[in-house]
């Protein structure tokens, strides 16, 4: 990751980040946020634009990398994970970030997504989430819940969706975190710590498809129910939640699972409700399986460093051009000599 | 049976010779053949070489399918293939008898440990009975050895284990093979004390039963016929040579390649048989700056190599068919964005998993024509073990100059195979140095050079020149994407010239023998250059009116390729698959060019070539 | 500006009509023009439809990419195309003038809905000023009405929201367009009563809309120039017809073809523009047995397929170009082990992504020599809406009969055009049932018809008849894996001759229009049938000798096309590609055949033919 | 997966299930092992050979069904899973078992793995893991241990390897269980196991190149470590091991991991050792999840059933020929008559 140098550190606005085209998505689509989103959490950290990349796939989501002001790469269904992963081979000096929606990333590109996070290259991987293909009309992906009516399954869908944070930490990722499209304090905050991990960073984004899949986050993103809802995890933090911030998660005693408690006058310790440790993968694992009725867990679920693959291959900077005496590997072994 | 002592008799001199050593997987026969290999090198023949590995990786013992061959033909004079027939067989059990038997001359020498002669491994080779006294074998010479025994009498001093003792077996029948064709022995004997340096027990067995086989040679009373011949030093030009594999001269080629260009190479690939030769090669070469990632699939690989190039390093991708045919959609991807890309394919028998360890031509419909939309790239293929390196770099050339995919056609036979190389020297080499654009005033990505048509290459990290690219259709005059119906013709038009512009900046195609116009023309590419080299080259000195044509480039095809060949009577398409070059110079030049195919896993033989040649002379179906 | 009233005035009659409804996306114009094509379809007249979708999912209100337009040809003839250019546009706001306005003929009338035509929508549309005043129109008639607000007005009493009330303006519009070609309203009307139902106000409220649209047609004052015409029926055959896409056709067809052949049908997809209506299409019509599965990618998707085919049912897959480039491995699996599978290839604008709505024809080398190694499949395409069904139909025949991947090339305007089609009955086709082996005895997997060479089916589930196959060679007298390098041969022989047998089963090569010799044959394939067809009818009915020869079987191709397109001068091969066809008759018949090649993502217009066909006369480069 | 009717419940050995083809894997590889126990196993089920088959892609282990009197499908590489899921859902009489290496399934084949055992398909997944590419003689693979040296690796792999187990409870599977190649009596008891379970079941085998990889699961799979390294956990059973059952696994207080306790007088109960429940997919994740000097999990991790895919898509048998009225078909929606 290119580390901003004091003089280079010039104010930057979001919509220094924006290209010169026009942004194509429907009207309330949820990527409008993110890209927003994106865009303000680059200002913040001043990236500088010509060492940073977006490589996508190919999708909604993956239209992207034409909006941002940096270099893009919009690739091929499900590969942009692998092309990202030669864009550091080649030059791990970049500030490289990948999108994908949830059929780019898991249903075509799932192998890709696995390898990726478990070299721990270091990447920025950012799974744009609305349970359904929506640039080609609407048809049910592997994150779709169940029952899930799509032109491909006019009679529901049948099979069991995938959990993008389970699947990642199945996968060996060392950095798993979520997001809400139109959560604008949570979502720069937790791609601020994407980027600031030095190694494969994977964020599932909650993102409302308006036109094919409108509302699926909602019983957990709603204004009214959002606090209840939803569980915003920090490192060191106890777990609590709730309007009044009255509830909390413990470890359901003789099991291993969580569990609500009211927090009385003592608060959360007494109540025995959990402190987050971000470098705990079985909390983690804990955390990413949480469902309704229980609140969904967004923020970094996991955080646990390690060195990353292309810096151990090929170091700090741009990889250097071949260098070294050709005749002497032509030589290399044995030779004669004709007179 | 009576024998009669050779010492009297003079050797016999050979113009060439075709040895093959025979075992099994465990009896180190591709050593003793690298051995023999080197010492004939040193003795100034030129030769060639090809080893036979089993499709298994460590059969059961004496099984047929856990055969391991190594043939090697050397002589007096250039020698193009590894030789069509047998001369001399040295086999070391019956299982490498019967697998090898029918590739035997007449009369040919048949060298056996009897002491792996017995029911055990009759049956184990599905033999009847004992073939050395059933008479099946009246036809050739046979020279019965109990090699076995003979190396454990030879190397009883050492201590060794019996098992470690038997392990030596080889190198006795080195030592007689040496015998034979008054090789000297000590590059061998230096080779095996710098291999067991570190058990010198080993090494010294080794030498010992070397000694022995050659003293046996020597020593023994040997049956009629069997005699020592010599094979004369070849008139080679002068200069420093190597032994070389076409994968090991592909790598070289690679790394000189990217040094010519001045950029990083980032090879990525996934390992498949026969490809992966050259990702162990180059992942040894880490120290010319060499990266190279195995990817968790061919798809991984070539989407690494694109995002690599776009990067600004050089993007290779290496694998065999069925590979190459995962890396067709992102082929795509790289020629729609326009970067520079090497493909390597290293053929092999298809369809589908096919024949995975033998040889074929089959891919060149795949290169040239296998991909969704009006895609084009360009094609080179290798010759020979070392036109390898010089392929190698030219596919660099072409993928950097033309900001283009360039497919590189090798096959399990080049691999393999290996020949004596006149080293050059990389001094003599042109570099073509990559400029990568840095210029915002007027950029876009897609600007083109008028004179290449190739676009600009624009890496990240450069200030200014942030842009975006992807597979869909670009406007030719921003690089934006574009749905406009006139562009998009535009584009498909420009595709198409700026390979097609290529066959500007490459070599008029030359005739290899025989004049630029006759009665018959036999044009090949990539591998069955040797066989067809010498099969032409025998023709033409019986007389016959045959040119020879072999062609680097497959696509686009030299300028005057359409013209030469109109030039001949008739023009034969030898290929080793069911047709395929001959239907693409078919469609191009309307020209009634006649196939000879052979798709059987195996080198076309010059026997076959210059039958095939005379019938086409003769006007008969080849 | 004056205006005279039209009562008076008779209808003009035209032989042929082109409408064009362009709008918003959020405008309706896809319905409008249905249920104008309904209602032209019961009026007698014969059609082609074709629907202009914007790339973007629903693009902001306004802009120029989101225009969406339907398209409508009907005369009293029959209609090949859709049309080259439009007669009347109808355009809902300045942006569907904008990107319809090429594509009018001189004179042609446009009707606006100057409601719509206001600074925020010319700014969105990046009109500089108001283009109905620049007098940048002036070449044609333009009829300004205020269809917002005039329908507005006329739902004003049933109590809808403004935004409800205006969704009724294309109802408003195509009341009015009804009124100018004198149709009968009824089907609209009794298809709005269905399709609201449940919420009669809205289906009064369109109604009301529809009839005063209509009303103001035959009340308002209109400009000069503004009147009513009438297109007779044409002299269609008697029968029983419906409105049928590509898309409908090819589903049908494939559910009929597998009933014909008895078999289970188990089509697996991944969704990809064009191709994805099929999967939705099947996906319905599980009440027939169909079983649909939409796989995780392309590849598994095709491997699904193989797996069902393996296990006695009929495997289908179906994509576009790059994901068809995924299946090419796999596709060589099939051909090795020898399956029945149907590949149906929606193609689109490439390379790579391309122009994913746009359509093209340029994956031909893709379909015949896209894979590794010798890999021969039979290649079918289809020619026009509604012939998709008899072609599915063949699809499944080829492959069941032969037990071989067929590839079944459709395109992007064929699976959204919609023509009237004669309904066939059923009991017409003669079925084709497929035997299972089931006979122990002297089995192997892979004994062959000695007639078609098709190696018999043997499903798991049967006693007796246990094996097992695979993508290695396999011997041919046993199945099990063989390295033999003769057999190789072998079986690569037999794998083509197979493959160039369907040749007999397949009908000789007509001619669509013109003598069976001449000047010139135009040699089409796909969906270039209708332009071809109308150019070469024009051109004869002008007394040019000129013939139309359009091919259904691609690979191989029909036994007598060689000989028959030799007894042209010339022949023209017009393609939506940069010339693959035509490259393939080159080859096969050494015929100097020339192309004509279109890559625009556009089909081919009439007049563009015409032009080349003359050129072609007159011995000029079309 | 088919019931086998009494009459047909003849005796069966386990070499009627051996076909008549040589078997090629290298002398003294775990692959002999493996086809042994899964011969014996099908004897013991007495299974119809007629209605068993096995998918298989490249690979030495996915030579397999060669050796197999059943029907067999040597297909392509990483595919099988894939492959297989289209036999079930044309017959899901069928009884099938999909057989990989590591590259095979979790290299190329990963994300067709996931897809298969995210759907539920009714197959029995095995895959054999000798932490190699054997076929292409060596390379290291997605399981090989940071480290190691290969052709393609000569100074030593870099990137963390993947844990098919926790990648398989990742990927949603309902039955995960693991097994040694040579230990002939567990493994045909977890291949019982893996059949009886209706959906995907998902088997790691542990299986030791001898040429390429010799030795790599000696420190837990020696004779001499074998109880000490290894817990064979059974359900409803404590998490017992050690050479005289003397140790046992529990949760370790104030955390979510496991412990070795050494077993008082009082037996297991008293030192808070835990009960294996294999329907605890976090227990499983957990026993998954250890590594040396900690035993390594044998056995069935984790089953809890869930009805399969294509029993829900297709039902119980052959899918039907097509069917239905085909000029009905024609005429759906608007049609006309032309005199
Ligand atoms: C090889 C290939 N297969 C299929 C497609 C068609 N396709 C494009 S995007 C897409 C999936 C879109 O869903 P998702 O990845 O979730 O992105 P979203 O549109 O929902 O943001 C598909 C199937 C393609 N472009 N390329
Ligand atoms: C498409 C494709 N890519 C690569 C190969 C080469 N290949 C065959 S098997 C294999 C991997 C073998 O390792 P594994 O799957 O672990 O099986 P093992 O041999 O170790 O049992 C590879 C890379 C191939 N046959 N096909
Ligand atoms: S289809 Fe859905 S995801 Fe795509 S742009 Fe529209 S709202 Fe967004
Ligand atoms: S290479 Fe390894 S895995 Fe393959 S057969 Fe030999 S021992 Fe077994
Ligand atoms: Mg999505
Ligand atoms: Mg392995």
């Amino acid at each position: 990751m290119n580390v901003v140098t004091p003089p280079e550190k010039l104010e930057r606005k979001a919509k220094d980040y924006a290209s010169d085209q026009e942004v194509r998505w429907c009207p309330g689509c949820g990527d409008y946020a993110i890209l927003k989103a994106m865009q303000k959490t680059c200002a913040d950290l001043a990236l500088r634009p010509e060492n940073t990349v977006f490589v996508s796939g190919i999708g909604c989501a993956a239209r992207f990398p034409y909006y941002m002001s940096t270099y893009g790469f919009h690739t091929i269904h499900g590969r942009a994970p692998a092309v990202a992963t030669g864009v550091k081979l080649a030059n791990p000096e970049l500030d490289v970030w990948v999108i994908g929606g949830d059929g780019d990333m898991l249903s075509i590109g799932g192998n890709h997504l696995l390898h990726v996070l478990r070299r721990n290259v270091d990447l920025n991987v950012l799974l744009f989430n609305n349970e359904i293909y929506g640039l080609t009309k609407g048809q049910y992906s592997p994150t779709s819940r169940i029952g899930t009516r799509s032109p491909s399954t006019p009679g529901g869908s049948l099979d069991a969706p995938v959990s993008a944070a389970l699947f990642a930490l199945g996968s060996g990722a060392r950095f798993v975190a979520r997001a809400v499209d139109t959560q604008q304090k949570q979502l720069p905050e937790v791609l601020k710590r994407a980027h600031g991990h030095r190694g494969a960073s994977f964020v599932e984004i909650f993102q409302n498809c308006i036109v094919y899949n409108d509302g699926a986050f909602e019983h957990f993103t709603a204004r009214d129910v959002v606090e209840e809802m939803q569980i915003y995890v920090e490192h060191g933090r106890p777990l609590v939640f709730g309007k009044n911030r009255d509830k909390g998660l413990r470890l359901k005693p003789g099991s291993i699972a969580l569990e609500v408690v009211e927090l009385g006058a003592e608060g959360p310790e007494a109540a025995g409700v959990l402190v987050h440790d971000e470098t705990d993968r079985m909390l983690a694992t804990l955390l990413a399986g949480l469902q309704p009725p229980l609140p969904v867990a967004i923020g970094v679920l996991y955080c646990d460093p390690a060195e990353s693959y292309e810096h151990q291959v090929v170091g700090e900077q741009m990889a250097a051009a071949v260098e070294g005496d050709i005749d002497a590997l032509l030589r290399r072994g044995h030779t004669w000599t004709v007179e | 049976m009576e024998g009669t002592s050779v010492l009297a008799q003079p050797r016999q001199e050979m113009e060439s010779a075709v040895v093959r050593f025979a075992g099994d997987s465990g009896d180190g026969m591709q050593l003793t053949g690298s051995q023999f290999t080197l010492a004939t090198a040193l003795a100034g023949n030129d030769l060639a070489t090809f080893p036979d590995f089993p499709a298994e990786i460590r059969a059961p013992v004496g099984t047929t399918y856990g055969v391991s061959a190594f043939q090697i033909n050397f002589g007096a004079r250039t020698i193009r293939t590894a030789g069509d027939a047998v001369d001399v067989l040295v086999a070391m059990n019956p299982a490498a008898l019967k697998v090898n038997r029918s590739d035997l001359k007449p009369g040919a020498l048949i060298i056996v440990d009897t002491g792996a002669f017995n029911a055990k491994n009759f049956a184990k080779a599905h033999y009847a009975a004992d073939p050395l006294e059933d008479g099946s074998l009246d036809a050739y010479r046979i020279l019965r050895v109990d090699m076995s025994s003979a190396t454990e009498k030879a190397v009883e001093s050492h201590g060794l284990t019996k098992k470690e003792a038997l392990r030596c077996k080889n190198m006795w029948a080195l030592g007689l093979i040496y015998w034979m064709f008054g090789r000297d022995r000590q590059s061998t004997v230096d080779w095996l004390e710098t291999k067991f340096g570190k058990t010198p027990q080993i090494a010294n067995a080794n030498i010992a039963a070397l000694n022995a086989g050659h003293a046996y040679g020597e020593t023994a009373e040997l049956p009629t016929g069997v005699r020592t011949y010599s094979v004369p030093a070849a008139k080679l030009p002068a200069g420093l040579y190597r032994n070389v594999t076409g994968a090991e001269a592909l790598a070289w080629g690679l790394v000189a390649g990217c040094k010519l260009a001045g950029l990083p190479m980032t090879f990525c690939s996934y390992p498949i048989t026969p490809a992966s030769q050259l990702l162990h090669l180059l992942a040894g070469a880490k120290s010319y700056g060499v990266t190279t990632f195995q990817a968790e699939d061919e798809i991984a690989a070539i989407c690494a190599a694109i995002g690599a190039s776009y990067a600004g390093a050089l993007g290779i991708t290496s694998s065999s068919g069925p590979g190459i045919a995962l890396k067709t959609e992102a082929l795509g991807l790289a020629i729609s964005v326009e970067l520079p890309l090497v493909v390597v394919n290293s053929q092999r028998g298809g369809p589908s998993t096919g024949l995975p360890t033998k040889t074929e031509q089959s891919d060149l419909f795949q290169a040239v024509y296998g991909r969704n939309g009006d895609a084009p790239l360009a094609v080179i293929a290798s010759r020979s073990p070392h036109d390898c390196f010089e392929v190698a770099i030219e596919a660099v050339r072409l993928a950097t100059t033309y900001m283009t995919p360039v497919m590189l056609l090798t096959d399990g036979y080049l691999a393999n195979a290996s020949e004596p190389w006149q080293l050059p020297s990389f001094a003599d080499y042109q570099p073509f140095p990559v400029a990568f654009h840095s210029d915002p005033e007027g950029f876009h990505p897609f600007r083109r050079d008028p004179e290449t048509l190739a676009r600009v290459w624009a890496k990240p990290g450069t200030p200014g020149l942030m842009h975006r690219i992807g597979g869909i259709e670009k406007d030719y005059d921003s690089g934006n994407i574009s749905y406009d119906p006139a562009n998009h013709q535009r584009m498909t038009d420009t595709r198409a010239a700026k390979i097609a512009g290529i066959a500007r900046d490459i070599p008029a195609q030359g005739v290899e023998q025989g004049s630029e116009r006759g009665r018959l023309a036999v044009v090949g590419w990539g591998s069955t250059y040797g066989p067809i080299s010498r099969a032409v080259a025998n023709l033409r000195n019986a007389g016959e009116d045959v040119s020879q044509v072999h062609l680097r480039h497959i696509w686009p095809l030299p300028a005057n390729l359409g013209e030469l060949l109109a030039g001949y009577d008739t023009v034969l398409v030898p290929e080793m698959n069911n047709g395929q070059l001959v239907k693409l110079l078919r469609a191009e030049y309307l020209l009634p060019a006649v196939g000879l195919s052979k798709v059987s896993g195996k080198p076309f033989k010059i026997a076959e070539l210059e039958t095939a040649i005379h019938a086409a002379l003769e006007g008969r179906e080849p």
